[in-house]
């Protein structure tokens, strides 16, 4: 059923003359245009968009959406991403008007319900992380990385101190390495233990006072609780630092464990993820920090406070930015849209919601664990927070059989793949999270599909996918010859 | 109703089942198939998988969240808090100062409602995200095209964010780290933002003034030197002015500094394109490409440049290629820039972007097209210039008067209030219409001269009508 | 703008291009496409084709219509209109009277907005309609399930047209044309539907009287005789009462005359169900289950019935089959009832049903299921019993009373309001609530009695707080 | 990239216990339900309805929709179904509050913008028709006819005279005699001539001062505009009775001639095809009449009129029945979703654009008939109006390929039948409409798929399709052995 005009390039279906959007005639007195932009400001080279209609343009991409798998479609167990259901309430609450309209520079008192809103959901998130102040500016958990490193450097030179190093394990996801570096520090990556744990005795031998920081996900990207974290943290305090816990898995111990108790001092969410978002094919995302009370003062602003809570007079919300602060990350108040669909998710669950949450996505990710470490070996162990890592390593030492080519082989089989060849430290690692929102039927189907893939020939797993529009692409050639925009035939 | 959610949790003093069953639509495993899943898992309850987090880590208490709500009461509530934003619905909005109230065709909002692409992530698994792909691809060529510039990335944070990359990435090109001179005239907080992403870097921000709403070409030259990595311009700027874009590149070029420019799409539709003037790297906040106000975000941080720079970008790039029946197909490509691969070496720590924004675009400008494009543009400017003439000349009010009045500008102008800006500010409030940012809300800007400012920004969507009500509210 | 819509039109004077532009979104092909076109078919004018109509037939001027407007313009013209329905936004509606402000859960609203349900049509081509042939399949289980029926179709109209329909099934399924027997507390608009569809047919519609409120099972005993092909009952009838459906089933089936019900959907989440009580064919008005209000419609026509009258039903019938590899597949099935085969012999008219309408019921009650639908019908039925006390007896409204206070009823109720019902309902209007309708507006329904009454219904959307407003907006 | 739950029922999936939507717990003052509700009204037995989450509900609704073809995703050339496209803004305005959820028995003085809405839909509805008197009730084309048929019977009942046949030609739509049927009327079918059209010495002979009404399709289901119409008219006229034009084929003439000045005295339109409804998988339609002057006293209620217009007040508008109705047929006002989009529509294209819409219909089908006429003979010539309709007769009696094995055969091409078999006086039939809102190059392709097709090996054809999900489902089984619901496997 396959339209097979749907592969062509968007600039194939333009035609001279072809309109879509058409706009309304100007209705203000007119003047010379050459009198209001001067000639020169003026483009002299025809516009090069396409010319498309209104069908053309909707026949087009709605097809081409049916070319891709998503969590509304399929099951979509990306380890690290959280991919979980995303409510349709959502849609329409961030959709109504007064929320979606809403200008950013509307005075504060025109916007009341907004910084209620955000208002609350600073302080839903101070509770869950166990850490008092928060803020909502970065776009996404990188950049909460990032906007957390600035606070503690600023932290710092308040103090007078110099603390040049960050240090993080080896299992890190790449952007603490890229975000520490983005925030001018000197980044020293850790081995861990056999078990991916941190090592505490090379985490010892590199704490001193240069050492700004430690980062650590925590549960780890081994989907492993970090047991020592106290004792860890405790080092890293003892030597002057912070700690810094990478909250991108904290579908796993929302309710139930919070950083700000097992010795974080920043933390960021990750919205999209555990409160989910949604992805958006990549983004937006929205990355809330939350940090100890001492570092308050330095978070970018703005920061919604309340003034007359607890008096008599209406409560009225402002926006301001702390005395210290290291200045703004963005521009405007934050990724808004995506904060209020984590305000929703938050209403809808209440506490005891958000730890049922955790538990059901902790169960399932022990259950498929359970499922499939027999055909799948998982070094980490019989037991996993909300994701595990299993390992393709034995197979394709005995059969040539990797990690992806079961990934591609699974969507033949109608499920997304696994995060693969993440996090470093396993090899031919396949990173499964079945998230709380999918069903034990679904989980058995998966693991069923794992079990006859496994079983399948290794010549034609290499060739996989082989009931998907495209197959095996030549990265390579892209990377060589990068063809990075359409070319009209002439040019 | 009953419910299951922590049926097995260790505590029973948790009493789930009272007020919190409304997170139950979205979990699936009822106690039955919860029990047969930890038989399968060997434990006898949830609570002994949390055994793996150490007893005295566990919270021993509910958090202290506010109740759960049904959809019916999240609905009630939110529509309640949508109520005290704006007083109401039919405010008219002359907002500016970065995002602007234009037109989004319905067709935009139906497409990014596609549950295939807005519930989907990072097409790492090129076969079955084509849609993905292919829409990025396009994303990048309409940019490219829209901005006359050769290589486009799939999309940063926003447009503060942007110059700040496009800043980093000048400093690796140029292999200039000490310095970087920026024009007054960039939106303030785009300065902020460079401001914080440069402290850290021992790296001088030179601010030039533009009292005059956009640059003095002689003060530039001055500023710029061969530590210089490069000139940021905004175009047209924050003051709505028209910079003299193509002169100033080229003093940039003359130290062998790099042209960075901020450019608002729509202007586009009508004003010499970067790749025209001699931007090497553009960039862009692309609200105004078809996404919502919604209180600032998320937007979309249009970057684009020389293709000489292509991989020293920041953000994700899509290529095509073939598949190995040799059918073209786009991926994920130079990866070897970017964070997961690279790591503290990367280009920039970015890694969720924002897709769905750059989708977004995509079919707005395929809707607009050329010719849609253009007469937005003409559209905007021509009831800026009309506006400006109301407020400022025909009515004759006292008081009210272009800050720049020597300088072009595009859709946007700064009004200076000699009645006070507060006070012009609620005689429009009170008639329906919303004028500003106040230009003190940004801190100095040139001094304290710009107190007595505030923006006025005219989109396609105003109509003659508003535009003379807007007059008639602040006739004396 | 350009414009090609008309380009080769035979009237030159027809300008097109003046205000025409605004079609061309939905049009292709460009001029030189046109010429192209016209070439291969050989002629050399589009205004040659329309020779076909006779010269004097055409129209030789354009057509008197309202100027064309753009999309920004369309949505401004249709906000306005929103604007002046219903005095702004933040009414609370205790409207009834056939159609109720139910919650609409958003992911309804989700799935009926995808394209390949709403832009496709009647799934003729079962290969290329399995999404819709299984969605009404489903449908039809549901309602099966719902009304404890052994056969659904896939849609009819509306409730008042299902009534028909049900009463013409009754006729060809007993064999007689002579007399229908409807109890007068059905909806007035229901039986004025059937005295319309019967008016040709030389049958009596013979309307029992209820001045209790509900039948009164002996009057209806005296209308049935041995020529009734049906006894149709409204359950809970259009004054908001139960009837005793059961007795009253009886009492048709004592004269070998079909049982008729038109049951409220939500009702049988608490009430017995159709099938449960010896109804034949039961009907209903399915707005109840996720359908807007929209001023009336498209709503949605339910109607299931026994296993034997299978065969006798208007409407589509989806049935389960196996394709030519064995797998199960749905198709349409026992066309030989529908027009397109039967012709002036089909068992309906019926052609385009409420496909998309069904579709958003089937989600609805999926999402309901078994629990949701009972909380929804608990919810409503204890709201209204609120209500009504607090409107009749605990804030001692003078002059508010029950006009039917011996009977049960389930989420509306019929008040009587001495005072004058346009007085009440005026001052429940100022307050922001809404409540009716005037049963004045129906013409007689047992004489003159109940002009000082109207309809007060209460669903599960409305709270203590609301009821409470409704209450001290009326007391005296 | 199948999901292969896909296609389990909905039943399936239920689990006990299962939720999606909850509700708020009462807030009201609780009365024990015995008190409020007898026990004996109450139901005894458990419902029956499945029990689902909401991520389950949506991922099978949204999976089921991809198996089917749409006009957002395919070609869908659906002869007399004017399948074009349906503008996104329509969605977005028909759901706009004040619009989406005004209720029906809202007061007219707070229903002021619908109404005025709808009073000039009628308005513009009787200037195409040409035919003053609108009623907008009739929920689909069907009941417009019924609706019209019973206008003429009161009318002729006002007259004092009794009429008791309606006549249509061999080539009506089964909903002309099934609503004649319906309306108490006697049904006489005449044959057409050779090349379709109404014959009119066989009309002449059936004339009598029995018939009431003559019904006609015009353009006829051909795709021939009955040139003779006039004479059709004063035909039945001369004998004393009505014309009536089925109005489904309006997208050929609209703008171009009208119903009422070619000698029809009723109509009725389908919103949901000429004004793109859109078709909803089945509908809702909207089937509005038009007719003279003499029979607007009959027409059902109710009917908006304006107050004060063209004096100082403002214009206030209200419903009213006309004196003579026939009643209603329906309840509540009408289909009004579908009317405002038609509305939207029409006052999107103005009269220049109505216009412009016709022309490129019959454009692209005279377009698509001269690229097929030589490989799918078009018995009714060279020429059409808004549609054709090929014959496979000669394909089927040389090699044995049947109109539906084309039909299904263009299923694996990406594009979506022609109606086939319809209208019946066309042996082998396929009908084929394209519409205006379809492009040459799509026509272009189909062309080719049809020219791909004929030229393939007739036993390929007769199992084809073979790229579809399933493929030719037995229809004799489904009608012998009828399954119209799931049962519970213990059933
Ligand atoms: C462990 C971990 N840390 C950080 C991030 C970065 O978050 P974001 O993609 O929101 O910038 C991710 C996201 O993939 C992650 O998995
Ligand atoms: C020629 C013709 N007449 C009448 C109808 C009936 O219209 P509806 O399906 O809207 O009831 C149709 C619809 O298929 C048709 O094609």
């Amino acid at each position: 059923m396959r339209n097979r005009q749907a592969t062509q390039l968007l600039f194939d279906h333009s035609k001279p003359g072809r309109r879509a959007a058409i706009f309304p005639a100007s209705d203000v007195l007119e003047r010379p245009l050459d009198e209001i932009i001067p000639l020169a400001q003026r483009t002299a080279l025809p516009l090069q968009l396409p010319e498309l209609t209104e069908p053309e343009v909707i026949r087009h991409f709605v097809n081409l959406s049916t070319e891709n798998m998503s969590v509304d479609t399929h099951f979509y167990p990306l380890g690290s991403c959280t991919m979980k259901y995303n409510p349709k309430r959502h849609e329409r609450l961030a959709g109504l008007a007064g929320i979606v309209d809403l200008h950013p520079n509307q005075p504060g008192d025109q916007a009341q319900g907004m910084l209620e809103l955000l208002y609350s959901l600073q302080q839903i998130l101070a509770e869950i992380a166990g850490l008092p102040a928060v803020s909502l500016q970065p776009a996404a958990g990188a950049q909460g990385e990032f906007t957390a490193l600035l606070v503690a450097s600023a932290y710092f030179r308040d103090k007078g101190e110099r603390r040049t190093k960050v240090l993080f394990p080896n299992s890190a996801h790449g952007t603490n390495p890229a975000s520490a570096a983005l925030a001018g520090f000197q980044c020293v990556q850790l081995s861990s233990t056999p078990q991916g744990f941190v090592d505490l005795s090379e985490l010892q031998s590199h704490l001193d006072d240069a050492t700004a920081v430690f980062m650590v996900t925590n549960p780890n990207t081994l989907g492993m609780f970090e047991r020592e974290i106290t004792r860890v943290a405790r080092l890293v305090h003892d030597a002057g630092g912070l700690v810094y816990i990478d909250g991108a898995n904290m579908n796993a111990i929302a309710g139930i464990a919070r950083p700000g108790d097992f010795g974080g001092d920043m933390m960021h969410y990750n919205v999209h993820k555990t409160f989910t978002g949604p992805h958006g094919a990549g983004g937006p995302g929205a990355g809330p920090i939350a940090v100890r009370d001492f570092l308050a003062d330095f978070l970018p602003g703005p920061i919604v406070v309340s003034d007359a809570a607890g008096t008599a007079k209406p409560v009225f919300y402002r926006l301001v930015t702390p005395p210290k602060s290291i200045g703004r990350v963005r521009s405007f108040f934050g990724n808004v849209g995506i904060l209020v669909r984590g305000y929703c998710y938050l209403r809808t669950l209440g506490a005891a919601g958000v730890r049922a949450m955790s538990e059901n996505a902790v169960l399932n990710a022990n259950y498929l664990l359970a499922q499939l470490k027999d055909v799948l070996p998982v070094p980490q162990g019989e037991r996993c927070m909300h994701e595990f890592v299993a390992s393709a390593r034995l197979l394709k030492d005995s059969r040539g059989i990797s990690a992806m080519d079961i990934a591609k082989r699974l969507l033949d089989f109608g499920f997304h793949a696994p995060t693969v060849y993440f996090p470093l430290v396993v090899a031919e690692a396949m990173m499964i999270e079945p998230t709380e929102t999918e069903s034990k039927e679904t989980l058995d189907a998966f693991a069923q599909a794992i079990r006859t893939i496994v079983a399948e020939d290794a010549e034609y797993l290499h060739l996989a996918p082989h009931e998907t529009p495209i197959s095996r692409p030549d990265d390579v050639r892209a990377a060589r010859q990068p063809i990075l925009k359409w070319t009209p035939p002439a040019e | 109703a009953t419910c299951f959610g922590g049926l097995l949790s260790e505590n029973p003093s948790f009493a789930y089942c009272v007020g919190a069953e409304t997170c139950l639509s979205y979990l699936y495993n009822t106690p039955e198939q919860q029990r047969e899943m930890l038989a399968k898992i060997g434990v006898d309850s949830i609570a002994e998988l949390f055994e793996q987090i150490p007893a005295d880590l566990r919270l021993n208490r509910r958090l202290a969240l506010p109740p759960a709500l049904t959809e019916i009461e999240l609905e009630a509530h939110l529509t309640e808090l949508a109520a005290k934003n704006g007083e109401g619905r039919s405010r008219v909005s002359f907002l500016g100062g970065g995002a602007y109230d234009h037109f989004i065709p319905a067709a935009v909002d139906a497409i990014a409602s596609r549950s295939e692409f807005y519930t989907a992530y990072t097409p790492y698994q090129a076969e079955a995200s084509q849609g993905s792909l292919q829409t990025f691809f396009e994303y990048q060529t309409l940019i490219c095209q829209l901005a006359g510039m050769d290589v486009s990335n799939a999309s940063l944070y926003e447009g503060g964010t942007a110059v700040s990359e496009a800043v980093f990435m000048a400093m690796r090109i140029t292999n200039r780290h000490g310095k970087v001179v920026m024009l007054e005239s960039v939106h303030p907080e785009y300065r902020q933002v460079c401001q914080t992403y440069l402290k850290q870097l021992n790296c001088e921000l030179v601010v030039v003034p533009c009292p005059g709403g956009a640059a003095d070409p002689d003060e530039v030259r001055r500023a710029l030197d061969d530590r210089t990595a490069c000139l940021v311009v905004q175009h047209p700027n924050f003051f709505g002015c028209l910079e003299e874009a193509r002169e100033l590149a080229e003093l940039a070029h003359r130290v062998e500094a790099l042209a960075v420019v901020s450019f608002d799409p729509v202007s586009l539709g009508l004003l010499a394109r970067p790749g025209e003037y001699g931007a090497d790297i553009a960039v862009a906040e692309g609200q105004a490409l078809g996404i919502p106000l919604q209180y600032g975000g998320p937007y979309l941080g249009i970057m684009a440049c020389k293709n000489d720079f292509a991989r020293k970008m920041p953000g994700r790039l899509i290529g095509e290629t073939v598949d190995r029946q040799g059918r073209r197909c786009f991926v994920l490509t130079l990866q070897a820039r970017e964070q997961h691969i690279r790591r503290e070496k990367a280009t920039s720590n970015i890694c969720t972007n924002q897709g769905l924004l750059a989708l977004r675009a995509t079919v707005h400008l395929s809707l607009l097209g050329k010719s849609g494009l253009a007469e937005v543009a003409e559209l905007c400017t021509r009831k800026a210039h009309y506006a400006a003439d109301c407020l400022t000349r025909l009515a004759q009010f006292a008081g009210l008067e272009l800050a720049f009045p020597a300088r072009p500008f595009f859709k946007e102008f700064t009004l200076r209030c000699r009645a006070g800006v507060d006070e012009t500010v609620s005689r429009a409030r009170a008639a329906g219409f919303d004028i500003g940012p106040k230009l003190s809300a940004y801190g100095k800007i040139g001094g304290q001269r710009l107190d007595d400012c505030l923006l006025v920004a005219v989109t396609e969507k105003r109509t003659v009508a508003e535009i003379l009500g807007l007059a008639g509210a602040l006739r004396r």
